[in-house]
């Protein structure tokens, strides 16, 4: 199969709205599946409820888009009963960390080989821009009007402690570096965890400043920093600033995975 | 009398407010019931989005919009979706400037996005072009009703603007019905 | 090879125009019946792609494949693209 | 104004200051209008991790004496079935919304339906009743939720207001009352065992906080509170009482419009499609059709039935496949016929006139 | 053998190969014993975080081919209910065993009951039909969860084992067949859409990983099972047809014990009363009595109640406050006498025996 | 009030089993309760389902026995809306890492002013003996017949990346340490975790050579390792053995608190 | 002929598996009918545990115990709790060295706990003695069934220590019984 | 102060034979009525808080009553103890 042979032709265009970060995740994983000689028929998509968890329903492969924050379990069902299929999740940041972060940490702990792609927008996309649990402090949204109160999750942080073997974040901005984490994650025996911030220029970034697509990812380019550089700034005793996207592998290890093929 | 009018576009046009203005100007200013409904869910998005809004002298009772009376149409797609089936005796309002089919019924063509951006320099105040144009081709609401409910409805700051392009609209329509 | 975009696909978003290193990509001026102001293509013999994709047998560069939102971006096979000078623009 | 906004308002109105919840197409609106307003009265807002959260937060709240509501659809109610047998079962005050999308599953998220009828009613494990509310227009929205506090603090008990999306997102004109009558829960007499009743079948309210050192729990407990889960009459004295203290006020707690009593062909509808049957009665003006239209569905208060004398047919027009008419064809032995709707359009006027000709 | 066991090796008899589920009081020993067995025939048994995850767990393992199942009681059931409404929508094939304790809420973990009888059938949100079997037996928990499989196969559909404390905890005798029928889910034929049904109004099975690139989704969808969530008609049309293609065929699915049809009083059991029952009819010994046990329960199949051609009465007993003698006095017309019983102990046949004599 | 006031002395003994480690994390937690001079009218005890969430029905205050894994949902909802009510809640490693888990790493990431007491005794008491997500691996439950073949959690590392201001491990054998640990998380506006490992003679120890209640306290006791040592131990670069219970405080830090008293 | 018997004591007494195996014994190697029933729930755990077997050559059709016919009584609260309703026609057995009280029916005392220490050295086997009484005292199952049913039943390696407290409860209730 | 065992409430777990510095707590020998096999007090006037509590009016040591899981162990008013010498016994 060759890349753009993963998309289903017959649902194109897909209904996110214009510049959304979404397709842009899709591509990068579609085209690490691809580089993995993946076929179609041993490859199983699963998502949840939400704009990113539409993706599964724009690949040729067998897909299961399920119920709201759901995803991973399904996916445990199908991979522990068929270790042989390879297992990938999209899911977005309320799906995976409002409803489902459950069913995200128990997997991390159980250390499933799944593959969890998790296009962050910082806000519930689909429902028309509620707060998420990873809407930065102070941000508007729909359920925020006067700034998020509350913290946000750091999502790869959470993977890392309850227990992932591979954890990584990157923007929508860098895709060759997603396309590489992703690819390293299928590689990955046991969970791995791919968190791509995306732009979702209608609900979050008209909301909050930005007032273009571009605007966004500029910000992305501009706010994003490496993990060994944010390391090496944290050792120096320098503050990170609240607003930069610490982004790299922030976690690769080799616990014992379960449900691997035989 | 009940009167359906139905508004389609594409999203981002505004479909949906220009809608809710008329049904306040119904309800608000000329003392009649109004019911304001639209087509919701993320298939609308990228497509074609729909409003509509029922307007009496009775309460409205049956809330739903069946063969409107009135369509203001502002895209293509808009059309093709929810304008084809148009009767004969309704009238139909279309952006000129982006609707290139035209129904079997009356049709008033009102280039509301050329003017907003060549008069005005706003794309986005094309629906209040079409608002005003409604108003002026139709009669459903009253000229100040309409004046009143824009003005309660739109960001502050921009007032001026919207008063502009609706005033544009009640010309434009002006024009075409009188010659 | 040569770059498209697809018009039926596309929404406009100009994420391409951002990422091209040739700067390829051009902000669109009018809008396509679909409402949509698809981005115009400048010189795209220019393409890393376009030219070496025949030598390398895969796609290289691709950048503008994989931000495109809407999978709009493609090439089409023609041959190799002549040899044509190339400078990054910054 | 919107519907789902006036069910908002009714709600400050009626002194709600709580809201949990998590947001779904098609009752967000609700939330975010709380959001907006709520702190604005000294209220709380709080967006939960998910519906089961956003139940079990209202639940708690309301245990400190607040009135506090939450708003859903399909998929979230679901989730919240266990907690809602819990709030049934601690006699916990609360305002359910449900602004019903199309179903099974994720189904329909944009489009009406009423398919949740019967979950209201039995969507919870064990044997249990509810107060159930079905406004038909923006106004109602807003005075029924407005009710529903009051329903839900005299009878202890959760009370849904199970409107559409039709409703929730239709906007008309709404009145504001100049006040909302309150009838808030009673306080538990210092010395009074807090799970004994008196003759009402609802025991006065400990709340948290003054001093009552009361426990609260899901188990089968006795009149202290205390759990008591293997008692046979313990559980068969709480869960009669936690029934009957409904189902026996069904007559007092209906509340219903009653259109052409004489007429022999009797329309039934709550929610939306009552806005189709006032269409038709408005169009065809004859006597021998009449409307029975509930606001209130559950309980179920067949005695609204024989109000009709000479009804040979009940027809019921719902947005499911015959839910409420289920219940209507236990209590009587004239003719139902329930005219489903699936798909999320209302029943066509003109439809609904064409089966009454049908029928003569 | 206890009633639980019997349950699992019913299951493993029948092919099931993945149990996913969590422990709650009075299953829980149908998942310690798959928890023992499943991992020696190859089979996966997981224990998830929760219900909710359980079930999904199960609907995943479906879509790769295997039989699955999970096991839990009310609480747990009350958090299945929206992934549940998702198996009926995507038609897939799985076992639920309800091993019914006393409700609401957390009531009496280790006391029977029959009450969420209603739930399984609209406990979700929409409009949806599902199979109920009830076992009375340690040697119907074995043969019913079997049987469960096949229907949920031939159907593709959720189908619950509704039992109770009593049947799930108590010893008796079970003899093991030799063999269990097994009547397997139809692969779909390449080149047929995944979401067309034929006669049969059940669609072929497109497992996973077979090379059929099948999209199943929750929501609406179309036969290619493609989202389509705003067309009226093929909302309608999916419904209507996962309605009917178990209710269509609620005759051929019924199962029962029909104990002296021309009796004029008949008894209706489910589950653990029929056991009181059978006493009765032993200890009486009056061919004027007769019997009517279920042993499937939803869809209810109205046609069972014209095989007592003289009934003039039935008794209902159950462990509820009467649930499905509610779905019994919807179809007849003679008197329904419901026998509720809450609390967790049988009805004692003697009680029955008296209602009888009270009745002549 | 005096320390013992606080019991329902018309509920005692409660239905813990001979030698459960439960009640000695009530008596703590009571007494650090008592030594903040909290009185009953203004203290509020939530617990979710098992043998641990009992607890609040032997304690006089008002209490709050609520469904399986949801007690710090309902938390949230007592103290925002009376953020005048101490709100302590009582949970087991079931509970609230189970089926509880969201709310959990919710209520951290809110850091919410509520002080969780888990009692932890590895298994699902309650319903006889199940794998609970700390079930360390290897160890016999009656779901896992053959040896937990999952990882278990390291549920004060959970708390502490999901944003939790205190947090603090220690065992039944440390009643010293756990009340001032208890009293600690008390003090602390945010939100406080204090995980105290039990012992659970039914069904933990008697099926993993703990054949006496003493056995298991001998264990907690000879096989718990200072925080404080364990740090200077991974320093060292020496392996911590996979059989010591670190305890001690683990975090405590000023993150912006939601819900505390005006 | 339909035969009820109750088992109570206190937990770790094994009341429940005295139960099964007696059930065991009746289906599996006398050819009987049994059903088994025991009260479950964290209420029982301090308190008083309760089993029930019902033993019949007709399929048992009512699975609950209503009147025993038989007690087997091993703890003082499980007496206050189980057995104190007793019928006039009952028989008791009671492990003397633990319950204090006696029946108004006929009672067999059997030093259970006390001959299982001494005599065994195992407290824990105490069930087993009063089963061997049990089927000494009324023959509900025959000797050789409940003898292989305790085989069955109990962890390998302690069978013969099983066997020894089940002939002990032979003897003590036949030194009862017969002098 | 006197320290007392509750006999309704111990359940002879023997963790409070563990804990006493002063090994005050002896494991029992007869079961009571409810079967248990209640601890022994050897000396309790050694206590540290019979001897200590009067002194400082708070509960001294008490590691006995916190570990306790059944709240069995108490202290009942009696005046001070007499003043006994000790000696801490591992
Ligand atoms: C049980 C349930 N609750 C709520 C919803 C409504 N809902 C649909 S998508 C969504 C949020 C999705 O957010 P996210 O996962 O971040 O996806 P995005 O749309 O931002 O990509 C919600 C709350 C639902 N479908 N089901
Ligand atoms: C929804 C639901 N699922 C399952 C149960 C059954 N259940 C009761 S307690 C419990 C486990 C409790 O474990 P833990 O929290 O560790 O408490 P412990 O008994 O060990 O103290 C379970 C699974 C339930 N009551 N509700
Ligand atoms: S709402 Fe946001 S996330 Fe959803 S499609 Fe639009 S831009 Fe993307
Ligand atoms: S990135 Fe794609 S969708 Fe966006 S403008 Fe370029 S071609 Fe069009
Ligand atoms: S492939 Fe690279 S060089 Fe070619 S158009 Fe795209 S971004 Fe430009
Ligand atoms: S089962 Fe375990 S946790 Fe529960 S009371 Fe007994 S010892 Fe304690
Ligand atoms: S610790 Fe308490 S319960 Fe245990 S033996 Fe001592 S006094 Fe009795
Ligand atoms: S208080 Fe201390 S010294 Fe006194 S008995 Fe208890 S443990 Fe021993
Ligand atoms: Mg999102
Ligand atoms: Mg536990």
């Amino acid at each position: 199969m060759s890349y753009d042979e993963w998309f289903r032709d017959d649902r194109l265009p897909h209904i996110y709205c214009a510049g959304c970060g979404n397709g842009t995740v899709i591509n990068c994983t579609l085209s690490a599946v691809d580089q993995m000689g993946w076929t179609k028929d041993e490859t199983v998509f699963v998502s949840g409820i939400g704009c990113s968890s539409r993706a599964p329903g724009y690949i040729v492969a067998d897909s299961l888009h399920t119920t709201h924050g759901r995803a991973i379990a399904f996916a445990t069902g199908i991979k522990m009963a068929n270790p042989d299929l390879r297992v990938i999740v999209f899911t977005g940041d309320g799906d995976l960390a409002a409803i489902g972060g459950n069913h995200f940490i128990h997997a991390c702990r159980r250390n499933i080989d799944l593959t969890v792609v998790c296009m962050n927008n910082m806000i519930y996309g689909m429902t028309g821009g509620q707060g998420s649990p990873t809407t930065p402090q102070g941000a508007l949204s729909t359920t925020t009007p006067y700034g998020s109160a509350e913290a946000a999750f750091d999502l790869c942080g959470l993977a890392a402690a309850a227990g992932a073997n591979y954890v990584a974040r990157y923007t929508s901005y860098h895709v060759k570096e997603l396309i590489r984490a992703v690819r390293t994650g299928l590689e990955t025996p046991g969970f791995s965890f791919i968190e791509a911030l995306v732009q979702c220029p209608t609900n979050f970034g008209r909301r909050n400043k930005f007032r273009q697509v571009m605007d966004q990812i500029e910000f992305f380019k501009s706010h994003a920093l490496l993990v060994q550089k944010a390391d090496r700034m944290r050792e120096e005793g320098k503050k990170i600033p609240d607003d930069m996207i610490v982004i790299g592998e922030l976690a690769r290890r080799n616990r014992p995975p379960l449900g691997v093929r035989k | 009398m009940r009167t359906e009018i139905r508004f389609s576009g594409f999203g981002g046009q505004g479909i949906i407010l220009a809608a809710v203005i008329v049904g306040r100007a119904a309800v608000m200013y000329d003392n009649k019931y109004a019911v304001q409904t639209q087509v919701y869910g993320p298939e609308a998005r990228g497509g074609a989005s729909m409003s509509a809004v029922i307007i009496d002298d009775e309460p409205v009772l049956f809330p739903k919009v069946t063969s409107p009376d009135i369509y203001v149409i502002m895209s293509q797609e808009g059309f093709e979706k929810y304008g084809v089936s148009v009767s004969g005796g309704a009238i139909m309002l279309v952006d000129s400037s982006l609707v290139h089919s035209r129904p079997s019924c009356r049709c008033i063509e009102i280039p509301a996005t050329k003017e907003a951006r060549e008069s005005l320099g706003r794309d986005i105040v094309a629906n209040i072009i079409m608002l005003g144009a409604l108003v002026a081709a139709t009669g459903v609401v009253s000229r100040e009703a309409i004046e009143k409910a824009i003005l309660d409805s739109v960001p502050r700051g921009t007032e001026e603007l919207n008063l502009k392009a609706m005033k544009k609209g009640f010309e434009l329509a002006e024009k075409v019905m009188h010659g | 090879m040569r770059l498209v975009i697809d018009e039926s696909r596309c929404k406009g978003c100009n994420l391409c125009t951002l990422v091209c290193p040739y700067r390829i990509f051009k902000p669109g001026t009018t809008a396509n019946r679909r409402g949509v102001i698809v981005p115009e293509l400048d010189r795209p013999e220019r393409c890393a792609n376009c030219r070496l994709q025949h030598l390398y047998g895969r796609t290289l560069c691709g950048v503008c494949q994989m931000i495109c939102p809407d999978q709009a971006i493609s090439w089409e096979e023609e041959g190799a693209c002549e040899p044509v000078k190339v400078a990054i623009e910054y | 104004m919107q519907g789902n906004t006036a069910c908002a308002e009714g709600a400050l109105a009626a002194g709600c200051r709580f809201f949990g919840g998590y947001p779904i197409t098609p009752s967000t609106e609700i939330a975010e209008h709380m959001a907006l307003k709520l702190p604005k009265t000294g209220g709380v807002f709080i967006q939960m991790e998910d519906e089961i959260a956003g139940i079990a937060a209202v639940i708690g709240a309301s245990w400190t004496g607040a009135r506090a509501m939450t708003a859903t659809s399909g998929p979230g109610f679901s989730l919240m079935m266990e907690n809602l047998g819990f709030a049934v079962m601690t006699e916990t005050p609360c305002v359910v919304v449900n602004i019903q999308r199309g179903g099974p599953s994720t189904g329909q998220p944009t489009m009406a339906a009423q398919g949740d009828m019967l979950q209201c009613r039995f969507g919870s494990h064990g044997d249990y009743s509810v107060i159930a509310l079905s406004p038909a227009s923006v106004q109602e929205m807003y005075d029924l939720t407005a009710e529903a506090f009051n329903l839900a603090d005299r009878f202890r008990i959760p009370v849904f207001v199970m409107a559409d999306e039709i409703i929730g997102h239709m906007r008309e004109k709404l009145v504001v009352p100049d006040t909302v009558t309150r009838d808030d829960r009673i306080p538990l007499q210092k010395g009074n065992l807090p799970f004994r009743a008196g003759d009402s079948l609802v025991p006065g309210f400990p709340a948290f906080g003054k001093g009552y050192g009361v426990h609260v729990t899901g188990l089968t407990h006795d009149e202290r509170g205390y759990p008591c889960a293997t008692s046979p009459s313990v559980h068969e004295d709480l869960v009669t009482r936690l029934v009957n203290k409904v189902e026996s006020a069904r007559n007092t707690i209906a509340s219903c419009d009653v259109i052409n009593p004489d007429a022999q062909v009797v329309f039934i509808s709550y929610g939306a499609p009552s806005r189709a049957v006032e269409q038709v009665l408005h169009d065809i003006r004859r006597d021998d059709v009449g409307h029975l239209r509930l606001k209130v569905v559950w309980p179920f208060a067949e005695s609204l039935l024989s109000r009709f004398a000479n009804a040979e047919t009940f027809i019921v027009p719902e947005l499911n496949m015959g839910q409420i008419a289920r219940e209507i064809e236990r209590h009587t032995d004239r003719t139902v016929i329930p005219v489903p709707k699936l798909g999320g359009e209302l029943h066509n006027p003109s439809d609904l006139a064409r089966l009454l000709e049908e029928l003569a």
